[in-house]
């Protein structure tokens, strides 16, 4: 039983849209500016969160250069399904976050997949940095998202009354459907865990419990909501399976793609789904509570 | 059928990977290839199973038709360049082709 | 004009995922135990009328053993479009059946189809029961039957507003769809009628009248209601065209696959959703009058 | 980035199903005898149309036999999504039209093939007509558009309210990812225009100001709505894209097919949708003030 | 394998545009080949870059399996009739099949 | 291209149902195919018309490369197997390999 890979397709597209209108009407809200210094700070991440995990992979996972270099990218972009998720849980529970982070979760997508080709290349003449540029910018993640989300902008909350029925109403069903299909990709990946054995499996669970906690720093440093520091170490948590190994395949192609596939769709996906996420929340919570007073 | 009608050519299919579509199809342009045409494939070897099930994870399979001398020039590209680090196959047949101009 | 056949595998999809989440939510109300008895029955059934069509088949209809075999076991499993149409029908007219009865779908799909390969070989050691299990157990129906019935019962009506605007207030609009492409599909089978002439015809609109008398019977010796009575029937009465077709192509080969769909997609599947559900409703509540009283 | 093409075809499936059912629904109001000089002034009018065009394509233009003919053909016949957009639009805007419009939208879709091929071939024995026939009107566009209408007539306005959820609530959001895609592709249509250059741009935004002019001129004539006058000259100005082409590729193969869509997608359906639906109705108003007073 | 079970045939292969899948089916039909198999396919050749995004934007790539003379008779019959104003390519080669009475 | 880089090889190619895919795949396996290819098909033969629009109504094109020996052993293992029951073709060709290590 699998869906057909349209459909999947098709499902991703609405998620990405929905996820991107969302975003763009509440942004329309606040004045621009004054997201700058966290779209800034974000972008900071992306590039700080790879290069951390890449020597701890090269030393303890005894990793060749190129695979490291690729999981490390992998753990430094973002995984919409996970954000996908939170928002519906955030919405069920009546968690408030802050309406740029949809925005945030598009900048994540992209410094991570630089550094991964960097760490793995040095600064090679070799690659062919313009159609890593094609490949990334014109993908469909970032396309869509900020399609969504310029779109949201334009449009206000009245424009987009006549489209809620498709995008907002049908949201968490079709998110249901793409949960249903990605338990059957990640179940497919359990076969790869045993092969790459129990490194793989620590790391999944260790760096994303790693990454919420600088996401969480990160959102305090912000001053952001409980919610909205729940949502940046969520999204600091979450690893990349569909932009990322594209860009890897193509970018870094002697790194093994069903190794770092294995550990972000076989491992990390589902840990953050059923575990990660209220537990990014309980910690937001405690720290907001440790250092906010 | 009149047998001057039929000239003899080559054909090169290349099963491999869906990511490197676009990167190789520019490479059978750069190389002169007339045309190429693709069908998507599954499949399954040294590499283990890959089917069209997860975005990237399909096969494409490319069959070009050309001269003997393009067919040993693409194959030997595209061999060097992808074979290490790519799940590929490449194999060569003779065909007869009605309008030689073409290829 | 065809559906796209992603398009008609989603629709199927959604449906089946509909049908057993409405069951599991009605189901959780209800305590698991009681239900036994009623299970039972319909098994017995699913065994029961696979071997009463098959001496018929071969005699009457002189087809060869694993034909009637085969044909047999279309008619002893079930059509869950015929369920579906019968669900959005009794909405509409707002007759009550217990809540089970999808549960029941679910357990007729598979006896026939067991009983379908004996009769075709007897117990011979050739059959590949094992991969009969897999091709029948992780099938399509089964598994979001099943799996929708599962995630209903645990998540409860009200785990499931959020999901509700795609599969309970699309259900009919996506059966629509779903009627359409059948309806397209059925008159393609047209041709295949003309070739093995009237039995086909013949059987194909009796059969499911006396299946239909055998599900009302039972209905009344398990005292369900009216409602619930005459589902049954129209469960008895539907023949399958995706479960045991796909089975018995892979475990009775030698069975002509376009003859028993050309019976139970060209002939039985029209006649039961255009003639038969209101019929066997009728037939119900005759039948309740006169034995209960 | 494109929608994978499978849920392209769904999307306007359920497109044309919808605008079907609900012209279907409407038309049930009111005696269908009284409708029947609208249909025949409309038909008309998709005969003229391409007759009026083909001399400017062949003389200006420059075009060869075929092509002209061809293009002629495109601009004679409809395009259901500049439709779509409309009613989309004319709802929100709250502007009444006849509600046979859709009606009219079907039989546009024919007149202008037949010419075309008749402006190609002359009355020519080559032309297979019967398969030209076929191809025409067992089209997805014709059988869906008819089907709904059928089905809307049959079922009327409760009928309906089952499938509401599906076909009239999600309309606007289908009509969104149908609009996306739409996009895509007429963007891609634009390295045509390079090649084909001017003419065909202006020929591209010409040709349907004159078209809705006439539209404008017939609606006076018919004594439609000021609403129905405009939505006539937006049938008029559109250009076909889905049933002419493929028409014409069968009929008449020695046209370049990429030459009329470019105009008709690259150009003419860009512009009806951004600029060229609110001037009708602008257009539409001031005639009516001017002959209606 | 005994070779005495093995025939020669050749293969027929058509690349052209999707939109005259139809037509071309009953080609065939009429010129008595007794079966084909056709499989969805994108391009590029002298007409241009063809991928299934649009309509009937599409390639489909036919194969018949049929004797020397039905080869050349099929061939003939698709180039006179259609290579003028289709993207079309065909090509052929020997292929060996086990039932000769199938082909 | 060097020709002792180049080595020959059979590829056999059999269309058949969809049905037995799985199966088939098993098969393939069992005797040893370092490897096949496989893409959905349609097409119409002495049983037929056979298209992907009804869930299992549609062909697949199954290749597979491999020796002399083992292409004798395949077409008749399925042959024996399957061509009574299943609408199936099988045909075999000649090809050239450039790592004859593969297959
Ligand atoms: N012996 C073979 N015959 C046919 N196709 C093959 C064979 N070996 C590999 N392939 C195809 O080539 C792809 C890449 O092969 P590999 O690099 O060996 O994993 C596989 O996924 C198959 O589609
Ligand atoms: N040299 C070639 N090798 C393989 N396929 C080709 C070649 N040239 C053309 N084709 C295919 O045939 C189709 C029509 O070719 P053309 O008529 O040259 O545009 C293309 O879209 C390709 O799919
Ligand atoms: N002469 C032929 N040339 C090419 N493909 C064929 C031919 N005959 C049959 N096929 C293919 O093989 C499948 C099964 O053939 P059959 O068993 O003859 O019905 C058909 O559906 C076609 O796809
Ligand atoms: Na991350
Ligand atoms: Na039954
Ligand atoms: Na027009």
């Amino acid at each position: 039983m699998r869906l057909p890979p349209q459909i999947y397709e098709f499902v991703s597209i609405l998620l990405l849209l929905a996820i991107g209108l969302k975003g763009g009407v509440e942004l329309a809200k606040q004045p621009f500016l004054t997201l700058v210094p966290d779209m800034l700070a974000v972008i900071v991440m992306g590039f700080a969160l790879p290069v951390l995990a890449y020597p701890v992979l090269l030393q303890l996972g005894k990793f060749k250069r190129a695979d490291a270099a690729s999981i490390a990218a992998h753990y430094g972009s973002v995984s919409v399904g996970t954000f996908a998720v939170a928002v519906a849980y955030f919405g069920t529970i009546e968690v408030f976050y802050e309406e740029h982070l949809p925005l945030l979760l598009v900048l994540l997508e992209v410094p991570a997949i630089l550094i991964g080709i960097l760490l793995a290349r040095g600064f090679s003449n070799q690659t062919k940095w313009s159609s890593v540029a094609h490949e990334v910018f014109l993908g469909k993640g970032i396309v869509l998202l900020l399609g969504g989300l310029v779109i949201g902008w334009v449009a206000g909350p009245e424009g987009l009354t006549s489209v809620e029925p498709l995008f907002f109403d049908l949201f968490k069903g079709i998110l249901a459907i793409f949960l249903l299909e990605m338990g059957l990709i990640a179940s497919s990946q359990i076969a790869g865990l045993r092969k790459y054995g129990l490194f793989i499996v620590i790391f999944g669970i260790v760096m994303p419990l790693f990454s919420a906690l600088i996401g969480c720093g990160l959102g305090l440093l912000l001053e952001l909501s409980i919610g909205g520091t729940a949502m940046l170490a969520i999204l600091a948590a979450s690893a990349s399976y569909i932009a990322v190994p594209a860009a890897m395949r193509i970018s870094v192609p002697e790194a093994n793609p069903t190794l770092s596939l294995t550990a972000s769709l076989g491992v990390t996906f589902p840990f953050n789904v059923i575990i990660g996420i209220p537990l990014y929340l309980e910690l937001a919570k405690v720290m907001h509570a440790f250092f906010k007073g | 059928m009149n047998t001057s009608d039929q000239y003899q050519r080559k054909i090169v299919t290349i099963v491999t990977e869906a990511a490197i579509e676009t990167q190789l199809s520019k490479d059978l342009e750069a190389l002169q290839a007339t045309g190429y045409t693709i069908t998507d494939a599954r499949g399954k070897g040294s590499r283990g199973v890959r089917n069209a099930g997860w975005e990237t994870s399909g096969n494409i399979r490319i069959e070009v038709i050309c001269d003997t001398t393009l067919a040993d020039k693409i194959a030997n590209y595209v061999k060097e360049k992808y074979y290490k680090n790519y799940a590929m196959v490449i194999f060569m047949s003779d065909v007869v082709v009605l309008r030689p101009d073409k290829f």
